[in-house]
């Protein structure tokens, strides 16, 4: 590398690192992207200056490509819709890496000529890199719901063929490594590895696949730090590391904020095969509806109110209306907090996203812990599209495929209100009991509906 | 070479480790978006390869697609975290709602 | 092999400062003496311009008083922060205290 | 390098890492320094084993030399030593890397023959080597009470002297890098620095001794990393560079915890020549002595004590006869707790350790916030060899050379009892207007021997 294009990519990983670091803290978040996005460009120029660089036409063609396509996709895309689109934008950057060690396989005709760690770097690239690209791809059809949202498996020869298309992949990179050097032995790696990613990804349950996008994540992270060690490129290397690194960490602190490890995540959802059916209420105890004006008087003679908002809300974008309804409240002497569950929503951090786009002010949003410490002593708890993080079976009941998850516990306030529109089960696919508990009433319809009747009724109280 | 270049690997793990040893459970989905643009640096593979010449039709066919699929990773990498994160900003008219009168 | 050696210097400079960015004063000292025994690694500059052959007695004289010098550093460096992190150490006996009954 | 000793390498700065990681947390501090120290042995054992090393009897000597010189000091120094031991175990670090640096330039006959970032890396090893060798031996004089402790100048021409030292040793440099080869430009190139350590840290008043010890600890840290720029040595690169920027912000923390900037500290201490001769009671108010046994009948019908420890306390070594007064007061319902200011004693955390090695529990420590809040709502406050970290003038007058520290108010409390041998001040030589204020009262003597009274007192109640 000339000392140009080194002392680039060395200010391009610092402005990486700066800007991961910015990225950790909800103050310094925006500015730590814009940082490391001035490092890639950094990284892009220091490239192309490389002495010797031709084809410019079809790098341009690529990049104008790439461009027209992700631009737009970016800014259309809807809140709902982000973690569906940060699997395809993962997708690419994978199939990227694996189209690269394809042409490079095809140019050098074979990686005889080359040192034994330029081809294993390079086979570890293809193959890593088209798992990633493949099982990004299932990801998104789950989450987009083009492909069933519940687990899906081929039944009993489902693990023993996934376990043969890893073998397969790795059978032919030995091939490879050993002197091999047919074209079609690098496809070979790359559709065995296609076959292991959709095999992967397809039985997992759609609520554990933000986990899943950011394992993949991990892998394109490790695949490019791979294809950086073949091309000797420390952009590459340390960029690729760094997400590699970084990735699997988030990982983890993703799975364990749903109280999952890893490895119940990869080997199958929630809501297995065995419940994935228990759509209707099952648990057949007396279900009790009530109008808005009654929850209008409900809330208005409490002293605390809990929110618990949950995916329902997102869905009706009733944010707004929501705040509406807790000002309300507040200003006549009633005690409104928010009880936020990390995984509420279809993403970590969605209630989040959604309350502060609502101008709710952060002191009134209450943890996991808080909230469960304040609802024993909370008068009314409004339930709004919440379903699966209130399930009292995730504390009770051990058969429940949801056992052990920290829920909110929402059956320990005075009374419950649930709006949701019907009796249907949430993403985890399991009744819930709350709503047959005595203390409970529900509000069906729309949440946005529901709760604009309500705030109407508070107006004219 | 390798072997210096295994060094900045491991040094490039140690600080991708440690930077995210504690984070908010709140920006999850956005370092997770983040990362993933910084992983498009694979475009600089693509440029390598092609940029430094490369022997065929089906090749450059290949390249021009890694060079647009690294693009897209990218800048719609990069895009879409700050949407996300704009939704986290403070806005201004907060300490004053007009609803409070209402 | 500069630039590669830069690369690894950058690196490892973002990796201390990313590690210290939160530490309690009560650590500050032990950490001051922990660091200060790491750059006893300066004893390998010693043992690798001597172990490789050097001229002349006064450049002898010179490297055995600097090895020496590292290797106070290291071992003295090492047992110091032992020794002052010994005292934060939980002991057993705090739950049951005599003076409690007197 | 060979392989085997990038590996080594490899896994050497890897523990290094894991080490430091683990010494920033009290749980993990022990192992960390541990699994540092298992990292040194890797790397001295991959240089030991390079290809073609040699003068193996001169190695064990060096070795052998260092062993028995800094095993028996690191295992006798006192605990209130503890800080000029690392200044001097960051010295010889400091004057190793100057001594290799000198043999280098020997051995090469100047860097005629090297490329350029040799050279420039080499000399900038010497001087800042010599700059930390002698500056660190100037901080030892003065913790030992070898130099006067309070700042030392050579009136006006102390700083343009030292400018002078700066640029004579950066003039050999210059002379160097452009070719010189005599043997006595690197001796000047030491001697300057030399000079210029010495006149740096000689102004720096005892009280801000850690931060520059900790400075001067960064410094050789970098200076190894620039050694190993020069040696091609990715153990020194990384471990140096390590050291160097962690010492940075290391020193960072230690003088923002002071209240202090980094320039202001190397401009000249607390208590500059103007207050350096302050040292009797000169706010002229009355003194108010008193007895063990009224101290004792006080504190026993107190509600809450605050006990406020100093450097007088280490001193004494009166940490246990505090405990067990505390202990005595707690068993007949009075409420204890620590007050511990930051920089009390004589370096960060100095209280915390004699008081955990009394077996006094964490829970029972107040930080500066805590017990500030607390103070207000103290029935009597027990300061026992505390000066500077109690002194009112560091809030209210703005001319005191100490003025913006942030300090215990213990002037909050009801009242103040001061156990202290006299009306001598403390660290920064400047009064203390608390001893006159009429709510506080002296007990005078050792500190371990007031306390100690006190105790026997309590019990005969
Ligand atoms: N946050 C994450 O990272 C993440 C990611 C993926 C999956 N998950 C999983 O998603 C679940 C999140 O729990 P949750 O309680 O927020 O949601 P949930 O359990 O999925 O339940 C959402 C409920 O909202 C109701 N709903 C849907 N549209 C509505 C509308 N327009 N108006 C009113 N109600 C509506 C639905 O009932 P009706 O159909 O009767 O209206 C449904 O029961 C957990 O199982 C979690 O593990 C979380
Ligand atoms: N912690 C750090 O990192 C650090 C490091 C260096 C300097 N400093 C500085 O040191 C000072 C610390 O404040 P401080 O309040 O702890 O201490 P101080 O201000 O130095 O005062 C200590 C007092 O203890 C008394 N004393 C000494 N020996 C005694 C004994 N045997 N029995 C009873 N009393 C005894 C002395 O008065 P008599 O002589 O009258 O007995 C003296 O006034 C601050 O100025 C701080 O900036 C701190």
């Amino acid at each position: 590398m000339t000392t140009v294009a080194v002392v680039g990519y060395i200010i391009a990983f610092a402005l990486f690192i700066v800007g991961l670091m910015g990225l950790t803290g909800p103050r310094t978040a925006v500015r730590g992207n814009w940082t490391a996005a001035v490092g890639m460009l950094v990284a892009i120029v220091a490239t192309l200056l490389l002495p010797g660089m031709g084809n410019w036409w079809l790098i341009a063609l690529g990049l104008v490509l790439g461009t027209v396509v992700g631009v737009p996709a970016a800014r259309r895309v809807r809140m709902t819709a982000m973690p569906q689109m940060v699997a395809l934008f993962n997708g690419v950057g994978g199939g990227a890496v694996a189209l690269i060690a394809w042409a490079e396989f095809r140019d050098t005709a074979g990686y005889v000529a080359e040192p034994l760690h330029v081809a294993v770097a390079s086979l570890f690239a293809a193959l890593v890199g088209s798992v990633s690209f493949w099982g990004s791809l299932v990801a998104f059809g789950k989450l987009q719901e083009l492909i069933a949202t519940r687990p899906v498996t081929l039944g009993a020869v489902h693990r023993p063929l996934t376990a043969v298309a890893l073998a397969a992949a790795l059978a032919y990179v030995v091939v490879i490594a050993a002197g091999g050097t047919s074209g079609w032995l690098i496809v070979g790696v790359l559709l065995a590895a296609a076959f292991f990613g959709v095999l992967l990804v397809l039985p997992i349950g759609g609520a554990d696949m933000p986990v899943v996008i950011s394992l993949l994540n991990a892998a394109t992270g490790l695949s490019a730090a791979a294809m950086g060690l073949a091309l000797d490129n420390t952009a590459l290397i340390v960029a690729g590391m760094l997400v590699g690194a970084s990735g699997s960490i988030l990982t983890n602190l993703m799975a364990k904020a749903m109280n999952r490890t890893l490895v119940s995540v990869l080997l199958g959802g929630f809501g297995g095969a065995a419940v994935a059916e228990a759509d209707g209420p099952g648990t057949g105890g007396m279900v009790r509806t009530t109008g808005a004006a009654d929850v209008a008087i409900q809330l208005a003679y409490a002293n605390r109110v809990a929110v618990v908002p949950g995916y329902g809300m997102a869905v009706a974008q009733a944010q707004h209306a929501v705040r509406e309804m807790a000002d309300l409240l507040t200003g006549s002497g009633v005690e409104v907090y928010y009880a936020v569950h990390p995984v509420a929503g279809r993403m970590p951090g969605h209630m989040n996203v959604l309350l502060a786009e609502a101008d709710v002010g952060y002191e009134a949003l209450k943890d996991l812990e808080e909230s469960n410490s304040l609802l024993p002593r909370t008068d009314v708890a409004v339930v709004i599209g919440a379903n699966d993080v209130t399930n009292p079976a995730a504390r009770t009941d051990a058969s429940s495929p949801i056992y052990g998850m920290p829920v909110l516990s929402v059956d320990a306030s005075r009374s419950v209100i649930v709006l949701k529109r019907s009796m249907g089960s949430g993403f985890a696919g399991v009744d819930n009991a709350l709503f047959t508990d005595p203390r409970t009433s529900m509000l069906f319809g729309d949440a946005k509906e529901s709760v604009a009747s309500v705030v109407e009724e508070l107006k004219a109280l | 070479m390798l072997l210096n270049n295994l060094a900045v690997l491991v040094l490039a793990g140690f600080v991708g480790f440690v930077v995210l040893s504690r984070v908010p459970n709140t920006l999850h989905t956005p370092l997770m978006s983040g990362t993933n643009a910084i992983h498009g640096i694979v475009l600089l593979g693509g440029l390598i390869v092609l940029g430094l010449g490369t022997e065929g039709v089906f090749n450059k066919i290949l390249l021009v697609i890694a060079i647009a699929f690294g693009t897209v990773n990218v800048v719609g990498g990069f895009l879409v975290t700050d949407r996300m994160l704009g939704m986290f900003k403070e806005k201004p008219g907060r300490a004053t709602r007009k609803e409070d009168d209402a």
